[in-house]
């Protein structure tokens, strides 16, 4: 048979500075180095790299690299390399392309055209570091009026709000699709920066459940791991209708990540693959999704906050507007650059809408309606920095969920293999040797370290605005500018152009 | 004529409404808690020593107990362009309400003052079977009409609207105003006052201070990093913020709060400028659990970056300045009266031995209201 | 409080030491014999083979007497010791102490042999000074005689090797080394050292010297220039027997042990009055019994615990066993504990190893060639570990901490649990 | 003082310590001039590997240092920073410290030659640098406590 496939990557020794100490051998577990004692050399496999940077990272001597082959097609604008090879492997297999994390495509990031505002002579910005600077959240509904009792106090509907020291979460990565060390870093991380982090659709381990005030369990389609317990366990509850890197469709976790941890946090059998079906099969409406969350507070006592997280689709303003009168307290928003463990190709790379335009679109449509303060909104999909952090909550975001940046604090590098179940990182495994690599003590740290220096960016552009608490920035699009944006775009951002 | 033409069309296209203007200010009111009625003359004067934080392009008063023969009419002194928009809006009111009197507010000319609409008063009450036929409670009414009119009649503009109160603002230095309204006729228990430096605009005579809906008035002086998080808050609740000021979007907020969902104004404060999170805290539970609640049921009504404003309603006045004190307010209090000022030099002009004086810090209202026994 | 040590070898230093982590103020004053401060024994062969100088053999650096507030007395014999009074009497002074430890080592034991006293060059081989004495005594072309194929007396001849003409080794037992190996490794030493040429004569012994050779039981004669004899020490106990110290201990088989008798505090039961060091007998965990251990880490490590004992604290709980190192003329050999028992053999090119069991627990061994990590092993040893706990098999080709276990690992390699 | 302590849950078996150590005892300014080329065994710190375990063992700098006080030349002391370390002009090479270690950590240097042995990378202002360069937190040095 003809290997139609090539190498993408080429692993390059430079032998000046190797010392053969073979840490590239022991670490890499798709098998791309080897060293032959008989020679006294290493040999490298290019095909079997993708390119996660874990030799090059603990090569002691920096005598490595890996880079794109050179090797070509004949350039075409329109049959791409990837394209070509996408159809080899088609040809080769017969089956669907699966891929992982987010779409590498040129989509636009709306994030990188929209401009921050800054405070000048008329009135003050505010330095951080000598005044406080607020961006504690609540997230949930909101009452709208109050009584005033005989003693002065005050009384008003009390509905259960998340409370936010940072207005960033950890969003859904289910145990099975990433390491157990990988959940505990997300829980310790989550505890110690007083936010939280979602358990994703796998279940909750049980050594994770003293982390509870810092979770929100997963409800999916699935249903994996759901029992009374489990939606104690967790601070609120969350209602995964969709994913943004696969909106319409399932997942499918391999029966090889099974194993004795995982079936019994799942409650499936060891080795059976899991399967997500496409819709919940007892929601096929938005009444249906009603009842699902009155189920769910009727079995928490009313006590913690529902969100329904939907992934970001053409009508996501009427879907949110539906959600936000089903009883949910927070409608959790996914856009189509979100990441994923594994998800066909052509739908992470085709369907779904950018998380900003959704975002603006639904914080615009749910004040029309007169029932923004219903809900809290979080955004996912592609926050990538402070600055989406606080875009996003001048477009009208409560607080964002972060995914993929919290796996490059801990050692991603966005090879897009976590399908193939062989993360050499620790993340997206479960062979033992490689979860090991994971150091929770180390990756929790990372993770307080990325959220802390995001915090602190979050407060110099808010003081820069000379806004103090993050609520005056909440939905305060006045302090954004399109760049290089069309009428049309900025119409839906609610945004003027720069200069304007 | 024809440079007044061409200064009518760049105020026209940069007025507030169009753009959203930054201004610098200067603000002073008194109170009689006896309800004494004290001159607006005082108030004129007050502004000239703070001269040089006006530039000319806007000053106004407003002042409460000055309208005695009609103390339960509602008063609606209108800018008109034209005689156009005013037909249309007399037609408006009439439809609504018993109007017992109608007049162009007295003017006099003066020098500085220039550009000036046609500026009427009209003074009426709802009428029974448009009040049988609504299901909004009345005020709520009034004030919807009001915003119909100023939003939906073009080149018309109702800049006061409250009972035995009323608004005199214009472009002009605020001591030109003053006199161009001739004020020196007027008294009444509380009077407020502002001189604007707006930045970029010649200004807008509807644009000017004090901002009115009903009985509210608010002069304020600051920029207020807030205002989009606010006006798209108060604006899920009805109120068009057609001007784009800050001093429109707090009347508004103070009227959401006050009026409609019934907060004390001294919590109406605890919203609007609250104590740090750092501080509640460390309160005890009660107040934390209040202050908690408040914060987090109306966070988008918290109003950062700088402002001092003070808060004229029948029977009451409230001085308010942002949590971190960024623009400068003192206050003053000589027996019944209290002064509140940007500054001292304003107080001592009207009252120059004041029994003590005091700068309320950030966030803390001062609020003053009529003795029981003398309201009326 | 008033120290006094009689003795300035390592047990001395081991004191002073010991002292000083209890009583940084007492006075302390040690009477040494010799007229070096406190050197380490065994280097004299070093020096001889030229792998150390004067200058570097200090056992400790030369501000440490100053350092640790020690009045040094050297060149001095202590006469006499008035217990009663609480005084040491030295070259006509008086040192009196509260208290007294006796640290006076061992001295060679010379076979009485006619004709020795004739003999011109000859030389024990303990001290500093019969080094540099015999140092001076050869050149290129001696022909050293060397009585003991001891550790001592082998140690002597390597310490030659490069400087005399030839060395010729007698002794009475069958084989060299008979204290630290068996006949098989011993056999191994014995033809290592005489494939680099030195001659041997065992079974054998000098009946008498003549002028310029010795003449031996067998009668063979061997003409030599130099004689160095190490057939073994006798501890220095006078002293101590004199103040009334138990100096003596019967052994089972009728043969009393010489040396001073002290407690597991060296105390030796008179009053203020300790003892560590060559001079004493200590318990011999892998045989059981208590009997001379010659060997330097015991005597520092005894000292130790009388200084801790003698200013008031208490030592680590010691376990003594005999454990020897040294290589002779290249051959690398580590031998510790007994040697009997079962024995367990590994043999490689260039590798013996030889493990004792009795009652499955590892007794001694004996190493020649590679034993790196063998330390593990004599802790195994001392701590009785028992082989069945462990994975002996492993140990014995190349000893590492995972064949002790996880637990054993975790709990000398990890950070203790906090108590919580 | 400061001790290093082993995480064997976290050990890689990655063996780059034992690279380090011996970079960082060869007193080379670049890290490939301390192999020149072929591999050199470290002699401060070693990994031991059985089946999935690993981890690294190196001086425990004992409170109570056998192999100082068997030491018969006085070439092994303990510094200022509790590091017990070996004064390579006295060591004579004769391996009594070897036999005495009870965790196998002290290498023999050759025939004739001073003994070799972690020293905390005194060389390196104390920053072990087998700590430093652990990519898994799995060799740590930190206060000891209980003293």
């Amino acid at each position: 048979m003809i290997d139609y496939i090539q190498p993408d990557y080429e692993v390059v020794r430079n032998k000046d500075l190797c010392v053969k100490c073979k840490v590239c051998v022991r670490q890499c577990a798709n098998q791309v180095h080897a060293y032959d004692e008989k020679r006294d050399a290493l040999y490298v496999d290019n095909s079997k790299c993708v390119n996660c940077h874990r030799c090059v990272s603990l090569c002691p001597a920096h005598a490595l690299k890996i880079v794109k082959t050179d090797h070509c097609f004949k350039p075409s604008a329109n049959y791409t390399e990837d394209i070509i090879k996408d159809i080899y492997r088609q040809a080769d297999s017969g089956g669907v392309l699966l891929s992982s994390m987010g779409t590498p495509k040129s989509y636009p990031v709306y994030w990188d055209k929209m401009l921050i505002n800054a405070s000048q002579v008329t009135n003050p910005s505010i330095d951080p570091l000598r005044e406080p600077m607020e961006i504690k959240t609540f997230l949930g509904k909101k009452p709208e009026a109050l009584e005033y009792l005989p003693d002065g106090s005050i009384k008003t509907e009390k509905y259960p709000n998340l409370e936010l020291k940072v207005p960033i979460m950890f969003s859904a990565m289910s145990y099975g699709s990433i390491s157990k060390n990988a959940h505990l870093c997300l829980a310790r991380a989550a505890r110690e920066l007083g936010t939280f982090y979602n358990t994703g659709e796998g279940g909750l381990h049980e050594d994770l459940y003293e982390y509870g005030e810092n979770t929100i369990v997963q409800v999916a389609s699935g249903r994996f791991g759901v029992h009374p317990a489990y939606l104690r366990a967790g601070s609120a509850i969350e209602i995964k209708i969709g994913q943004g890197a696969k909106p319409g469709i399932g997942g499918h976790l391999p029966g090889s990540k099974i194993g004795e941890d995982v079936s019994r946090t799942r409650m499936i059998p060891m080795g059976s693959d899991a399967i997500s079906p496409a819709p919940h099969h007892d929601i096929y409406s938005i009444e249906d999704l009603r009842q699902l969350v009155y189920s769910l507070k009727e079995a928490t006592d009313y006590k913690k906050p529902v969100i329904v997280k939907i992934a970001a689709v053409h009508n996501v303003a009427a879907i949110a507007s539906g959600i936000a009168r089903s009883g949910a307290d927070i409608i959790a928003i996914d856009g189509f650059r979100g990441g994923t463990g594994a998800a066909p190709t052509r739908i992470r790379d085709n369907v779904g809408i950018p998380v900003e335009l959704a975002l603006a679109a639904v914080d615009t449509r749910l004040r029309e309606e007169g029932i923004r303060n219903n809900v809290g909104i979080v955004v996912g999909g592609s926050v990538r920095s402070s600055a989406d952090v606080v875009k996003a909550v001048a477009l009208g975001a409560d607080a964002v969920y972060i995914a993929t940046p919290a796996l490059l604090a801990l050692g991603c590098h966005l090879c897009r293999s976590c399908h193939s179940g062989r993360c050499n990182w620790g993340i997206a495994t479960q062979i033992p040797e490689l979860v090991n690599r994971l150091n929770p003590d180390i990756g929790a740290r990372r993770l307080v370290n990325l959220v802390t220096a995001w915090a602190h960016e979050i407060m110099e552009m808010m003081g820069g605005m000379g806004i103090n608490s993050i609520e005056a920035l909440r939905g305060n699009r006045l302090m954004l500018r399109g760049i290089g944006l069309s009428q049309k775009e900025l119409d839906i951002l609610g945004i003027k152009h720069a200069g304007e | 004529m024809e440079d007044y033409e061409q200064f009518r069309q760049v105020a026209e296209k940069n007025r507030e409404g169009n753009v959203r203007i930054p201004s610098g200010c200067a603000i002073c009111g008194y109170f009689s808690r006896k309800g004494n009625a004290l001159p607006a003359s005082d108030a004129v004067n007050a502004m000239s020593y703070m001269h040089d934080r006006s530039n000319g392009l806007g000053g106004g008063f407003a002042g409460y107990g000055i309208y005695p023969d009609f103390p339960d009419h509602y008063a609606f002194h209108v800018f008109y362009d034209n005689d156009r928009a005013r037909e249309e809006t007399e037609t408006f009111l009439k439809a609504r309400f018993d109007i017992s009197n109608m007049e162009r507010i007295p003017t006099r000319k003066v020098y500085g003052i220039k550009g000036a609409p046609l500026i009427w008063r009209y003074f009426g009450t709802l009428l029974p079977e448009v009040k049988a036929h609504t299901e909004l409670d009345e005020e709520e009414y009034v004030c919807r009409s009001v915003i119909h009119i100023n939003t939906g009649i073009k080149g018309a503009y109702v800049f006061s609207s409250g009972k035995n109160m009323g608004v005199f603002k214009g472009v002009g230095y605020p001591e030109d105003v003053g006199e161009y309204y001739c004020l020196d006729g007027y008294k009444g228990y509380c009077w407020t006052a502002h001189g604007r430096y707006p930045t970029n605009t010649p200004g807008w005579w509807g644009g000017a201070h004090p901002f009115n809906i009903l009985g509210y008035t608010v002069v304020h002086n600051g920029e207020i990093s807030s205002y989009d998080a606010n006006r798209r808050f108060m604006e899920i609740y009805g109120y068009k913020c057609t001007l784009l000021t800050d001093t429109e979007v707090i009347t508004y907020i103070i009227d959401y709060l006050h009026r409609k969902r019934k907060l004390t104004l001294s919590d109406v404060a605890k919203v609007i400028a609250p104590p740090f999170w750092s501080r509640i805290e460390k309160m005890e539970e009660q107040e934390r659990e209040k202050l908690t609640t408040l914060r987090n049921m109306y966070a988008p009504l918290l109003i950062t970056g700088p402002f001092s404003i003070i808060l004229g309603y029948p029977g009451g006045m409230m001085a308010l300045n942002d949590r971190l004190k960024l623009r400068s307010m003192v206050a003053a209090e000589k027996d019944d009266v209290v002064y509140v000022s940007s500054e001292e030099c304003a107080i001592r002009s009207i009252c120059p031995d004041p029994d003590r004086t005091w700068s309320p810090a950030g966030g803390e209202p001062v609020i003053v209201e009529l003795d029981k026994e003398c309201v009326k | 409080m008033k120290y006094v040590i009689i003795g300035n070898g390592v047990a001395s230093i081991g004191a002073i030491e010991g002292i000083r982590k209890n009583d940084k103020k007492g006075s302390i004053t040690v009477i040494g014999e010799e007229k070096y401060p406190c050197y380490g024994r065994p280097l004299i062969s070093y020096y001889l083979e030229g792998m150390t100088s004067l200058d570097k053999m200090d056992y400790r650096p030369s501000q440490f007497y100053k350092d640790n507030g020690v009045k040094l007395v050297l060149g001095v014999k202590a006469e006499k010791i008035d217990a009663v009074s609480g005084k040491v009497l030295a070259g006509g002074k008086e040192y009196p102490y509260d208290k007294l430890l006796i640290a006076t080592g061992s001295s060679p034991v010379i076979p009485p042999t006619p004709g020795y006293d004739k003999v011109k060059r000859k030389f024990t081989f303990i001290r500093l000074d019969d080094a540099l004495a015999i140092e001076k005594a050869v050149d290129k072309t001696s022909r050293v005689l060397v009585i003991g194929a001891g550790l001592t007396g082998l140690k002597a001849a390597e310490g030659l090797y490069g400087r005399v003409g030839s060395i010729t080794v007698v002794d009475m037992a069958d084989r060299v080394l008979p204290a630290v190996t068996d006949a098989e490794s011993s056999a191994i030493v014995r033809s290592h050292l005489e494939s680099k040429g030195i001659a041997f004569c065992l079974s054998d012994h000098v009946e008498r010297f003549d002028d310029g050779f010795a003449v031996l039981a067998s009668g063979k004669t061997i003409a030599f220039d130099v004689l160095v004899t190490s057939v073994g020490v006798r501890p220095n106990t006078e002293l101590a027997t004199s103040v009334g110290c138990a100096t003596e201990r019967m052994t089972e088989s009728g043969r009393p042990f010489r040396g001073i008798v002290v407690d597991r505090d060296q105390y030796t039961g008179v009053d203020g009055i300790y003892a560590a060091g060559d001079c004493t007998l200590s318990y011999d965990l892998t045989l059981g019994n208590t009997r001379p251990l010659a060997i330097q880490p015991n005597a520092y490590m005894q000292g130790e615990a009388a200084g801790a004992a003698m200013s008031g604290a208490r030592a680590e709980r010691r376990e003594y066993l005999p454990v020897n190192s040294g290589g002779l003329l290249g051959l690398r050999m580590i031998t510790a504990g007994a040697y009997d028992g079962e024995p367990i053999t590994v043999k490689r090119e260039g590798i013996f190893r030889r493990f004792f069991i009795r009652e499955r627990k590892l007794r001694g061994f004996i190493q020649i060639g590679d034993y790196s990590r063998v330390g593990i092993l004599t802790e195994m040893i001392r701590k009785g570990t028992s082989v069945d706990s462990v994975d002996f098999a492993s140990l014995t080709e190349s000893p590492d901490l995972a064949a002790l276990g996880d637990e054993y690992v975790r709990s000398v390699l990890g950070r203790k649990e906090k108590e919580k | 003082m400061k001790r290093v302590y082993v995480n064997e849950e976290w050990c890689l078996g990655c063996r780059l310590c034992e690279y380090w150590c011996v970079f960082s005892a060869s007193g080379e300014k670049h890290f490939p001039f301390a192999f020149d080329g072929g591999a050199k065994p470290p002699a401060g710190i070693q990994v031991e590997e059985r089946g999935s375990v690993h981890f690294a063992v190196n001086c425990r700098h004992c409170e109570d240092p056998l192999c100082l006080k068997g030491c018969i030349s006085g070439a092994l002391s303990r510094d200022g920073y509790g590091a017990i370390r070996v004064d390579k002009t006295k060591c004579v090479g004769c391996h009594t410290c070897i036999a005495l270690c009870p965790y196998g950590c002290i290498v023999s240097g050759g025939d004739n030659m001073p003994i070799k042995k972690c020293q905390l990378c005194a060389g390196k202002d104390y920053t072990p640098q087998c700590v430093s360069h652990c990519p898994n937190n799995a060799i740590v040095f930190e206060e000891d406590e209980d003293l």
